[in-house]
Formats: C-alpha cells, structure tokens, sequence
C-alpha cells in the first residue's frame, strides 16, 4: 500500500536546479533506499518532504490524499520524522533536550516537565545501549560527544518523533559496523511495526543489506525504482551512471610494491591526543592505508602529521631530517598535504570564488603577496584539469558546485605545487561513486609520480583495493600491519574488532 | 577645624568638567590658609544615574561632611539625598538644579545664563531677524531651561524669528555640521543661538562659509575660541558659566559647615532651594581683558571666575 | 528578469539610489539643500564617517562576530595626539600623523591581542577598550599644552585642493582604492575573506588566522586614528569624545554597504555609499524644523526602512 | 605518565561538569573578592545600610542584565533596553501623576509599563526575527526611535513619583528593606522561568537556528519570545529606577545599555548563545557596581578613576570570559 507518493517535485536554488523532476513511491512497512551520485538531489527531495525546504512544483500525496508540507512542523504533524544529514543537534543542549526538542514534554503549559523528558530520552538511548559508549546519557552535552555518538542522538531524535514515515539521509556515515548493525535491527523492526523507511546511503552493502526497494536518483530526476531482490550492485551503479561507461571498475588488486626505497616519512613512537606510540614509515610510491574501526586515532594521527594540534611526543623524519609542524602553515611549508573529507568544516572556503579555493596553498608557498588573477589562473586550471572537475567559471562561487566538485577543488589546491606527502583524511566521505573511481585513479597517478601517500578510509573496500600496505588501528595505536596478501578483508576485521 | 567634603562628577566627557574638579579642589587647599583643614575625595567617571546614586552613597559609608554634586538628573536623587540628610551630610548640588528639598543649588540660572546671550544676540541684531537655534542633548534638564530662556527672550521680540532649532548634543563637531547644514538650507539668516562648545564648531562653518560678516552669533568660553575671536574680531557674545561653579559651591558648603549662616536663605528657582552666583557676560567689550586673564593656558581651559572666600563669606550673616 | 533583479539587489546601486532620492527629498524641503557646495561639505563630514568605517569594514569581513566598538575613542585619542603633537604649527604634521598611527595601531593590537590570544568576542574587547581609552582622554588631558590644529591641516579638510575638491575627499578616495586593491588584488585580502568565511578551512589552507586578525584589528586603529587626525582638521581643535558619535554609524554604514556582520562577504565600495546615504540622511533630518523627539522617531524609523533594503538575513525554509 | 595526565583530566572533568551547572561561580568568586577589597579600603560599604544601597541601586542594572540575557540566550542582542526601561519609566511618571498618584493609579501604571516593555519587546523581535534584520543595528534603531517617544511623553527629565511608590522602594518592612523581597521574589521569577519550555527553546535557537527549524521548533516566534521577555524585564528595571530615582528622565537607561551587554558577558553567558546563566548576570551587575565604588575606596586620584574603572571592567570581563570558555572548551 502507497503510504507516500511524490510526483514531478522540482526545486532550484537561485540558478542551480536542485532537483528536476523527483519521483518516489514509498510503502507501509518498507524500508526504500534512496541513491544517486552527490548533488544528485537525494537530500533536497528529503528536505521537501520533510518541510524544511520550498518545493517550486510537484505534488505530495500522503495515504492518496494531496498534502502541503509547510513546514517541519507540520511535516511532524503529519507523522514525518527526519534525520539531517547535517544534523539537526543544540550543542549546549542534554542528550535528552536534543531527542525531545521537536516536542518538549509540558508541565502546567509553560514548564519543562523534566521527569517525562529523562524518561522518554533513556527508552531511546537504551536501544543503543551496548554500542553507543556510557558517555551518552541523558544529561550528556551534545557537544562534548564524538561524532558517531552525535549521528546516534540525531538518530533517536528521529525515532523519538514516532512518527509513521521514517526519512534517514545517510546515517550511517559515521558509525562503525557494531553501531550500523544495531541501527539496522533496530529499521527491521520499524518496519515489522508498519512503518516507511527512506534510507540513503552511498555505501553499497549497507543498502543491500537492509534495502526492500532502490529508487536511483540522477541530475536531479528519479531514473527508476528497483525491487532489491530483483537488482544488483553493477545494475544499481549502471542506473546512477546513466549512459556514461566509462566509471572505472575498483582494483581487484592494487598494484603491489611498485614504491622505491626511498624512505619519505618516518614516524616514532609518536604520541598525541586519540593515538599513541605509532611507528611507521612511508617510502616514495607508497599508499600506506591506515584501517580499522572509525575513531581510533587514524584521523588524529594524520592531523597531528599536519600539525592541527601537533603530537605530544616522538620523533618524526621527512626524508631524513626531523619534522617540525606546529601548525598547517608550518607543515605546507615543508611539503605536507592534507585533505580532510569534512569539506564543510576543514575544505571549502564558502560563499568564495572557486579561484581562491584552488589557490591559497600556491599564494602561500610561493610567498605571493599579490593576487593576480589571470596568472593564478594559469596556475590553477591544470590542477582542476587533473580532476575532471566541472565548473562554469573560475570567478563562480564554490558553493555553486556539488559535493564532489567541491571536494575537487578542495583536492585540487593542493596538486599546484606538488607536495612530498599527502595526507588523506577519508577524503571520499560523502563522495558519490564515480568521483571516488576518478579521485583514486589520481592518486596512484600521483603515488607514480613519487608521492608518499597516507590514506585512511572509513569504508574497507577502499583501503583494500588501494593501500599497499595497511596499519589496522585499535584504541588509538597500531595492532596489525597488513601487507601483500594478508590484505584480506578478514585479517582487516580481525585486527580492527580483537580487543585493544 | 577638620572638614572631609566629597565632590561627585558623573560625566568627563569634557575638559570643562575635568577643570571644575580641579578648582573645586584648589578651592578646598586654599582654606588651609585660614586654618581650616579641608580634604576633599572626588568621584569623577561617567556613570549612569545609578551609577551616580551609588556615588552619594559611597560618600554616605565614607562618612563625609558634605557633598558637593554635579547631578546627572534633577530630580532623580531625592530618595538617596534623604538618606544623606539624615545621616547628617549636608548635600549642594552645582551647574545642574536639584528638586530635593535636602539639598541646595549653588550655581548658574541656566535660564537666565540663555536670557543674558539671547538679549545680547536680539540687540546685536537690532529685534529682528532670522535666527537659529543650535542645542544640546534634548530632554536634558539645563538644555531644556536653556531653550526656555532664548525662547522667552526671542519672544519679546516681534522682529525676530526662530526658523529652526537643532540638537548638536553639546558635541563640537556635530555643531560644526548642524550650522553647515542649517547655513545650506537657510542662507538668509541674521543670527545663531548656539551654546557651550557647539559655538566654537558652529562658528567654524560660519567662517568656512565666509558669512563671518553677516551672522551674529553667541560664543563661548575656552581660550581657543577666545583666540579665534579675538583673531576674526567675530561678532560674538558669550555667557560664561564658569567651571568654577563648585568652587564657589565648595566655600558655600565650609561656611555652612561652620555654621553659619546665608543673609538670604537659599530659596530661589524653580525648586525654591537654589543660590544663584552672578553670571559674567563676555563681549567685544571685555574680550581683550579675557583673552589676558586665559593667556599661557591650554586651548581646552575655560575662562573661569569662582566666589572666594571673602566673596562667599559676605553672603553669611 | 533574474539578471535584473541581480543587479537591483545590488548594495551600491540601492545606495546611490537612495542618496540621489534622499538628496531630491532634501532640496525639496528646504531649497538648496542639493546645491553644489553643500553637496560638497556633506561629502567631507561623509568622508569622516567613511574613513572610520573602512577600519570597520575590515574587521567586520574577518567574520568570528569581529567588530570594533573601540573606534569611537581611538578617534578622539589620536584628535588629541594630533592636536598637542602639532600644537598649531604646519611643521608638526607629519610627525603627528605617525603619532596617530602609532596610537591606533597600538590600540588595534591590543584588541587584536585580546580577540586572538585571549580569544575575547570582539564586542566584549573593544567595548571594554572603549572604556579605557575614555578614561585615557581624561588622563592625558591632565596638564597637556594645547589641542589646536595646524592651518595647512585644516585646510586640506576644508579647502578645495585639487579640482576643486577638498584633500580630505582625494585622500577618502586613495582609501576606496586601497581599499579595493587589499581586498581583491592581494593575497592577503583573499585570506580576509577566507577567515571571515570559513576560519577552520582557512587555519587548514595554512592561512596564518592569527596574525591577519591582529592586523585587521590594528588597521581599523590607523584608519580611525587618520579620521581623528581630519576630525582635528575639521573642527579646528581637540577636545574630549569627538570621536563618540562613529561608533554605531561607523557599523550602520558597512551594513548599508552591503557588509553582513557575519563577515566574509561585502566590500568597501558600498560602504563608501552606506556612509554617504547616512550622512545625508542625518542631515536632512537636521534641517527639516521639528521636534528633536519626532527627529528622532524618523530618524529610527528611517534606519530600519531603509534596512529592509539590505542584508535582510535568509529565511530558514529555503 | 599516562596516570598522571588522566589524573589531571579528571580535575579538569570535575572543574567542567561544576562549572557547567554553576556557569556564575567565576562570577560569585570575583563579587566575593571585590566585597571583601571594599570591605578593606572602606569598613562601613560592608554595613548592612550600604549593602542595602548597593542592592537598590544596582537593581536595575541587574534586571536590564537580565533582560539582555534572554536575548543572548538566542544568540541575539538588544541594544535598546536602555532606551525602553527610560521609555517605561517616562511612561509610568507620567501615568501615575495624571492619575492621581495612589496606590491603585501606580498599580494601574505599573501594568501600563509591563505593556509597554512587552510592546517594545514585540517590536524588536518583529523587526529582527521577522523582517530578519541584523539585531545589533535594527536594535540601534529601534532605541532611537524609542527614546524620541520617551521625548514626547516626557520633554524633559524631571516629574516626580508618587511618594508611595517611592518609599516602598526604599522602604522596610518587618525590619527587611523591600529590595531584599525583590531580590527574593526575581529570584524565584528566575528559577521558573529557567525551567520554561521558552528558556530550552531559546537556547536551543542560540546554538544554531537552521537546526532549531529543522527540528520543528517555531523559531520566529521563540525569537520574538525571547525580545518580548527582554522587554518586560526592562520594564521592571525601570521600576527600579522609577524606585530609585522617584522622577521621570526620558534619557535616565541610555548609558545602561553597554553596562547590560558587559554583565551578560561577565556572568558567563556566550554572546554567540546557546548557554548562559540569568544568575550570572546578575551577579556581574553587582560587580559593575562594586568595582565603581572600589576604585573610589582604594583612593584613586579623580583623573584616573574612569581610566581605571575602565581597565578593572575590561579585566574582569577577560576573566569571565576565560575561565567560562575553560568550563566549556
Ligand atoms: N541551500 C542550498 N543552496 C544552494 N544550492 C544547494 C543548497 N542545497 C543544495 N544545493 C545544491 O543542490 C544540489 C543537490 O543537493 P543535495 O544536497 O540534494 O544532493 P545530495 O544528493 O543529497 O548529495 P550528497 O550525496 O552529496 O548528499 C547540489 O548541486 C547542491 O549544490
Ligand atoms: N589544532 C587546530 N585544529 C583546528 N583549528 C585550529 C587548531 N589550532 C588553531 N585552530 C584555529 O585557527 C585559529 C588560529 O590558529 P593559530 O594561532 O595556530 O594560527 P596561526 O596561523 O599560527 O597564526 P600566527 O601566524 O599568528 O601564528 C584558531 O583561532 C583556531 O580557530
Ligand atoms: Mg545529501
Ligand atoms: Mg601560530
């Protein structure tokens, strides 16, 4: 039975059209996931339902009946509940606060009824119990959790709605596989109580894992909706592509030790906040992966190699002579690259021309004091070349571009003068499928050229098919190193899990 | 004989309030010639009106003989110079009337101190023409008693009209501003009321505007204006209100704390508790005389003039 | 259609509009009001106000809430520097102007010192170097010669100096050209715009956040200090608190120019205008004959019209 | 090594989770310090008589600071509140001298000026969060045109309060001075309206409003809440002043307004909203109060008291400003 039906929904955002032509077909006690390459317009179509975004045409039907979502309170009215994939948290807020915002409990018509807000908060945070860390509990600032635990608070604000349709705009993005496992429990039963699921997601075992039906999204305009049972990966990826064949199949195998014997980065016994007593050394050529659960010290690690906070102890060498990065700036300045996958918080400097986005690492390593646009020009369009990125002009606003275009660029600053090393800070986060085919051709390309490359990945498939080698991280320090044909997704799983 | 008086200031926004505590001050040391011991503790920032409260009631824990007060609102101290009244502190208020019925006013008629320039002004002027006015803050009590004083002068006046009257807030340059706008829309005027430091910014737009011969307009006490009136020879008047209003205040209050006795009690003004002191008039007449007595002082000092204590003295019995 | 509407969103064209309309207001209400020479002195107050926004301006693109409420005192500060340091005398001028830009610089770094090191919300610091520098002026007044301005200065305010326009209003536009120049030719405006858009991205581009607030915070004490050093020009001599009236104009006319206060985004042409259409406005208000209090309510009613205008934040439904 | 720092970290825990219940400790320890220096440099500012004073004066301030702090709760600024509480305070004189000066005709005018701190409330909140003007310069605007009004009603300062309401203000009662009641009684005012549904939701908006209206709270609306309470409490503040002042003074709250911002500051709240305590402002206005009197006790020459006063204020908002921030970081 159709609970939700959208019909020819378009939005444009001033002259980038969002969304053309969305179509969905949700149904009671279904879970349907939403896919399509970014910018494709999967979150916006949530959005418009959701009531927090404008539709400019298009048709809502809820139970068959023509509805207008005028808002997110009505949408909640409505029984719509939603997870942002921004979120949508108080940072100075309790966990309990941020699960009952959208409906504080009322006492006596003005007051917080505090017993029912504690209350109605633990029912929900006991569904995550053994995943989520005793440090999420009701009284808990938002602020001061972790990323992943912030992505499961958002989640229990979302169910706490009781509501009968269920929208999840990639959820899982920083969970690990325990926590996504729990979630996905917990969607079955959801859906065993009648209700409709919306899930996106961009990783491909999540939503044939708990996926009943698959509606593709591309440019804006729904492609088509698929039985799960009925569809597989290649069709699913054939459908987000369109006519373009050209995406790049992932290595089964990545090319092993074609690095030399020059030795670009040592590391010893290096110590910081979130890792501690790490080892290692890299040599031109080299991807060196860094796996495990997400969180344990990968992230850190890499930060503190680009000094933004620099390690506490140990030793690091760049090729042969100590290092010192007290800051990014000190760090560029030796040849250090670092690309963050949060592009909203760490990449993209927004509301800005795409130009200064490209450039900033070249003025800075030039020394340049002015800023000639035309010979920062010349300088900047080889690099974006490098990436097939897509962009009208150079004098448009980054926050013109997609996700992934924008990431591009975020890439492409630092590809102008080539760096010794880079870092890369799960750099395809939220990347769609065939910008992450482009972005790992480049960076064998660039790992050809002579780069010593760092990369930490938050989905397996991708350190698998790309690291030479790879440092399993748990609890902050390296428990396994993988190399050649242990490569294996089980040896991975099996440092990564096996307690610290 | 040991007096302990304390003098409360709540604006520094001007030089003329710094040099008012300065001559309260000496005034205090002067006694020592007489063999009275006068220690004066001075509270001068800007505050607000509580702020100012509060001034009154640090001088009331400190224990002083009396207070002597620039007051930032005439009446909102009644309450506060109760309290004191009754802690046995005599309270003067100076430059500013008080309503408190516990205290006295030592100092200017404001509205008299406008009547002297405005008649000054109508005569230059022979009764008739177009006048401007330009004011202070408005809503303030001495502005508001100023604007009653020219205005009640103007009117006796059939010949004289005042075209517009302006708000410069006692500020220089915005005095500077309001003339330039106000000689731009009304290029035919004959005279300019303009008070306190805003007549040294209005006079500069007269002088930029080369209408220095035409327009008559009141002046004002610093001796960098004193200087450029005597150097253009403007056709200029001033009333003088005296920085050393609370010097005279101050030797009021000693007498009083010694006893004695005024010839007249204090009853006069609109709250009836207010002493006024002769308001000094400066014009071509006497400008050379002042320019001397300011000679070899900074451009910001005002031409000044206080009671002495013989002066003061011959208004007890 | 969308183009046009671009165009009409455009901060200095509204600006220019309203000047012009307000000017035709003006001289209708009282003739000549619009006249050449008036046109010309509302120019030099307006280049005044102009000069301290731009300081202002700075801050305000350097985004993290930057703003400086300080600028009001570095201008009375530096009008009193001048004033003793020249002392009347032509001769004194050039070292009276590096006396002021050393005192807003000094000033400036202080703020900048307190918002970086310290990490004080602007607001906080420079309301509370407010506070200090007018007790400052009260110190330093203490026994110091004179506060009188030097001819020559007073006349480059004043006094027509090259095709027929005052030096003040040449020097406004060496600053719109400077101004202009720092923010879209050198790489060091790119970084303004890039902190006060995104300081993290920034921080992680190696851009040195630090030192180019710092610095942001100590040009506006070096143009507030120049305007305070023409304020002595203009009105001839020193006194306590000129500078107390730029405070909030200084930051109505970066708004009127298109400058949100989140930063990262504006200019300082629209500025220029924003401080013109405000000046124009005050003095319009000054000389249509009603009470200070109705002045007021128009004024107040005025400014928040006229800011529907402008920078009106986006609604939270896109 | 490693016990060590985690030793140190829990300290730090500790230190935090106080400091996040308490955000007005650092307040309260500075108000102590300054009690006591006060108390040092001048034995009778600690007699109960000048702590009564202190408390009536700064009464007001600590209602504005109050006012100002719902406000930054949702990250916003109200720079009229000195411009309304002169507005009420005009209003009420006025109201209550036309009326016969009473003890109903105050009641009645009293309510007047809750209304009309309410109506001004309303107009700040429409202009900010309705027409979605920037607050800091529509709230600068607003306090003009404010104060032009309090110009009509009331040309210039002067016309005194009914002694009733005046001497109730100064007044004792079953040997209490009635401020001490106020005190009392805003204090329980205080802890309710922490607990409204209104105060979460206007910290919730301070954190972030995009968040806030995605999550379905009525956001417009809780900002006008928010200048809406700004107003009333302004408008109790003028009843102090009226109290404290027994006259009218259409421009008596115009230097206030910075002092609000400052004690908000002060007391621990964040301009950029989202948390703050209304306790700590509180507190801050009676910092204000006593560094004013302080730099007059320790025998500071009269030049150099506003240069002073200005650093000790500048000093004291680092402080509360820092050890917040380490509260929170
Ligand atoms: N607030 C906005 N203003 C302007 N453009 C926007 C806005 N939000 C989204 N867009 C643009 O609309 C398009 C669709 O964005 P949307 O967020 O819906 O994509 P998505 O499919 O969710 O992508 P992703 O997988 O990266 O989350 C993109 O080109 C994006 O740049
Ligand atoms: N470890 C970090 N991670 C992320 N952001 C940081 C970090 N350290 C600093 N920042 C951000 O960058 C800003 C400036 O930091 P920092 O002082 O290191 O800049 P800088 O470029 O070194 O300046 P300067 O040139 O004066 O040394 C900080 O205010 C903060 O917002
Ligand atoms: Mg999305
Ligand atoms: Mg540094």
């Amino acid at each position: 039975m159709t609970k939700l039906k959208l019909s020819g929904v378009s939005k444009a955002y001033g002259a980038t059209l969002a969304l053309r032509r969305g179509d969905l077909e949700l149904d009671t006690g279904e879970v349907h996931v939403l896919i399509g390459a970014n910018g494709s317009g999967k979150s916006t179509l949530c959005k418009i339902v959701a009531g927090s975004v404008r539709p400019d045409a298009g048709e809502v039907l809820l139970d068959g009946r023509a509805v207008t979502v005028s808002g997110p309170r009505a949408a909640q009215a409505l029984g719509i509940g939603i997870f942002y994939q921004e979120l949508s948290l108080a940072d100075h807020r309790s966990v309990a606060e941020n699960i009952c915002l959208p409906d504080l409990p009322r006492k006596n018509g003005f007051f917080v009824d505090r017993e029912a807000l504690a209350e109605k908060a633990s029912r929900y945070i006991a569904l995550f119990e053994s995943v989520a860390g005793a440090e999420l509990n009701t009284a808990a600032i938002v602020g001061d959790l972790r990323a992943d635990q912030r992505q499961l608070v958002e989640i229990m604000k979302a169910l706490a709605t009781e509501a009968s349709i269920l929208i999840f705009d990639e959820p899982t993005s920083a969970l690990d596989r325990a926590q996504v496992d729990r979630f996905f429990e917990i969607l079955r039963d959801l859906k065993e109580e009648g209700r409709s699921i919306v899930f996106i997601s961009h990783r491909m075992d999540e939503i044939f894992a708990i996926g009943d039906r698959v509606t593709v999204i591309r440019d804006g305009e729904t492609v088509g909706t698929e039985a799960i049972a009925d569809t597989s990966p290649e069709a699913v990826i054939h459908m987000m592509v369109g006519k373009q064949e050209t995406l790049a199949a992932p290595q089964a195998a990545p090319p092993s030790q074609e690095a030399s014997h020059e030795i670009a980065l040592t590391v010893e016994s290096l110590t910081g906040v979130g890792f501690r007593d790490v080892n290692f050394a890299v040599r031109r050529g080299e991807i060196l992966g860094l796996g495990g659960l997400h969180g344990q010290g990968q992230s850190a690690l890499l930060k503190a190699l680009f000094g933004a906070p620099p390690a506490l102890a140990g030793q690091i060498e760049l090729s042969g002579q100590p290092l010192r990065t007290e800051n990014p700036r000190a760090a560029i300045a030796q040849g250090i690259a670092y690309v963050s996958g949060d592009r909203g918080r760490d990449g993209v400097i927004s509301g800005r021309p795409i130009l200064e986005n490209v450039t900033p690492i070249h003025a800075l390593r030039d020394g340049l004091v002015l800023a000639r646009p035309t010979r920062l020009s010349e300088k900047a369009l080889p690099a974006l070349k490098a990436l097939n990125t897509k962009f009208a002009g150079l004098s448009h606003s980054i926050g013109s571009l997609s996700g992934g275009n924008q990431q591009k660029i975020v890439i492409a600053r630092w590809l102008i003068d080539k760096p010794d090393i880079l870092l890369l800070d799960d750099p395809t986060k939220g990347i769609d499928l065939s910008a992450k085919a482009d972005l790992f051709t480049l960076i064998r390309k660039l790992a050809k050229e002579g780069l010593a490359i760092l990369l930490y990945s938050s989905e397996d498939a991708e350190l698998l098919n790309n690291a030479d080698r790879i440092l399993v991280f748990n609890g902050g320090a390296v428990s396994r190193e993988l190399s050649g044909a242990e490569r294996t997704r089980y040896n991975l799983y099996h440092a990564a899990y096996e307690a610290a | 004989e040991d007096f302990k008086i304390g003098l409360s200031n709540g604006w520094v926004g001007s030089e003329w309030r710094t040099q008012m505590i300065e001559e309260a001050e000496q005034a205090a040391a002067a006694w020592k010639d007489k063999g009275v011991n006068v220690e004066v503790v001075a509270q001068s920032a800007n505050v607000d009106v509580p702020g100012q409260i509060a001034h009154v009631r640090n001088f009331i824990s400190q224990g002083v003989d009396a207070i002597i007060i620039n007051p930032n609102s005439p009446t909102a101290f009644d309450p506060v110079f109760a309290q004191a009244k009754e802690a046995g502190i005599l309270v003067i208020a100076t430059d500013a009337e008080v309503s408190s019925p516990d205290a006295i006013y030592v100092g200017l008629d404001q509205k008299g101190w406008a009547m002297e320039s405005a008649k000054w002004l109508a005569e230059t002027l022979e009764g008739k023409g177009k006048v401007v006015a330009i004011n202070g803050v408005a809503g303030h009590p001495a502005n508001e008693m100023r604007v009653a004083g020219y205005r009640e002068v103007f009117g006796e006046h059939d010949g004289i009209e005042i075209v517009n009257e302006v708000n410069a807030n006692w500020d220089q340059a915005q005095g500077q501003q309001a003339m330039q706008n106000l000689l731009a829309t009304y290029p035919d005027i004959d005279g300019v009321w303009v008070q306190d430091g805003m007549a040294a910014g209005a006079w500069r737009s007269i002088m930029d505007a080369d209408k220095a011969g035409d327009i008559a307009a009141t002046g004002e006490i610093r001796k960098d204006f004193i200087d450029i009136w005597t150097e253009n020879d403007l056709n200029s008047g001033a009333s003088v209100n005296p920085p050393g209003v609370m010097a005279s205040a101050l030797n009021v209050a000693v007498l009083m704390l010694q006893g004695r006795e005024l010839k007249e009690p204090a009853t006069a003004g609109q709250y009836n508790n207010a002493m006024y002191l002769p308001i000094p008039f400066i014009s071509s007449e006497n400008l050379e005389e002042v320019a001397a007595s300011v000679e070899g002082k900074p451009g910001y000092y005002s031409y000044t003039s206080s009671l002495s204590i013989e002066d003061a003295e011959a208004l007890f019995k | 259609m969308n183009r046009a509407i671009e165009i009409a969103k455009n901060p200095l064209l509204i600006a220019l509009v309203l000047i012009a309309a307000l000017l035709f207001l003006g001289n209708t209400l009282s003739p000549g009001f619009a006249s050449g020479g008036q046109i010309l002195r509302l120019l030099i107050v307006a280049a005044l106000l102009g000069i301290v926004a731009a300081g202002q301006n700075l801050v305000i693109l350097g985004g993290r809430e930057g703003i400086d409420l300080s600028v009001g005192g570095v201008v009375s500060l530096s009008a009193i520097v001048a004033g003793n340091v020249m002392n009347g005398m032509d001769g004194g001028i050039p070292l009276a102007i590096l006396a002021c830009v050393a005192t807003g610089a000094l000033f400036g770094l202080f703020n900048g010192l307190g918002v970086t090191l310290l990490r004080i919300p602007p607001l906080v610091m420079t309301l509370g170097m407010l506070g200090v520098l007018q007790g400052l002026l009260v110190v330093i007044r203490q026994g110091i010669p004179s506060g009188r301005a030097a001819p020559a200065l007073s006349e480059f305010v004043t006094k027509p100096f090259l095709l027929g326009l005052p030096g003040i209003i040449w020097l406004w536009i060496g600053v719109g050209l400077l101004m202009a120049f720092i923010l879209h030719r050198t790489v060091f405006g790119h970084r303004i715009y890039a902190i006060g858009s995104n300081e993290q991205a920034a921080f992680m581009a190696g851009v040195p956040v630090r030192r180019i607030r710092i610095a942001l915070f100590m040009l506006s004490g070096v143009f507030a200090a120049i305007a305070g050093l023409c304020l002595l020009g203009y009105s001839g001599s020193s006194f306590a608190n000129v500078g107390e009236q730029y405070m909030l104009p200084s930051i109505i006319a970066v708004v009127f120019g298109g400058t949100p206060l989140s930063g990262g985004r504006g200019g300082y042409t629209g500025t220029m205008a924003g401080a013109v259409l405000l000046v124009v406005l005050q003095s319009i208000l000054t000389t249509i004959n009603i009470d200070e209090s109705g002045r007021q309510m128009v004024f107040g009613v005025t400014l928040l019209v006229l800011m529907l205008f402008y920078g009106r934040g986006r609604g939270l439904r896109a | 090594m490693t016990s060590v720092s985690t030793s140190t970290r829990q300290e730090n825990q500790g230190f935090r989770t106080l400091l996040g219940r308490f955000p007005f400790l650092p307040a309260l320890f500075i108000l102590v310090v300054l009690l006591v220096l006060n108390g040092i440099f001048e034995p009778n500012s600690l007699s109960f008589r000048s702590l009564t004073g202190l408390v009536r004066t700064y009464m007001a301030l600590m209602l504005l600071a109050v006012a100002q702090t719902y406000v930054v709760y949702a990250a916003e600024i109200d720079l009229s509140v000195g411009a309304i509480a002169s507005l009420v305070n005009v209003t009420i004189i006025v109201l209550m001298q036309n009326w016969g000066g009473g003890g109903l005709s105050v009641l009645a005018a009293l309510g007047v000026g809750v209304l009309v701190g309410l109506a001004c409330g309303l107009v700040n909140g429409f202009v900010v969060a309705a027409l979605r003007l920037q607050a800091i310069v529509a709230t600068f605007a607003t306090s003009i045109f404010f104060t032009g009004l309090a110009l009509v009603i009331l040309p210039v300062a002067g016309m005194p309060a009914p002694t009733v309401f005046w001497r109730t203000y100064g007044g004792t009662f079953f040997g209490i001075p009635f401020v001490f009641y106020a005190a009392v009684a805003l204090a329980f005012l205080l802890y309710l309206f922490a607990r409204t549904r209104l105060a979460t939701q206007l910290l919730a908006v301070g954190d972030g409003q995009q968040a806030a209206f995605q999550s379905g709270l009525p956001v417009t609306t809780i900002r006008i809440g928010g200048y809406v309470l700004c107003g009333v409490f302004a408008a109790l503040a003028a009843f102090c002043i009226t109290g404290d002042t027994a006259s009218g003074d259409p421009l008596v709250g115009a230097k206030m307004t910075l002092f609000s911002v400052a004690a908000v500051v002060l007391g621990g709240s964040a301009l950029s909203g989202g948390f703050g305590t209304v306790a700590g402002s509180v507190i801050a206005a009676l910092i204000i109060g006593l560094i004013n009197s302080l730099v007059f006790f320790a025998g500071t020459p009269s030049h150099w008291q506003n240069f002073v006063q200005g650093l000790a204020i500048l000093a004291a908002l680092m402080v509360g400003v820092l050890v917040s921030r380490r509260g929170r970081a």
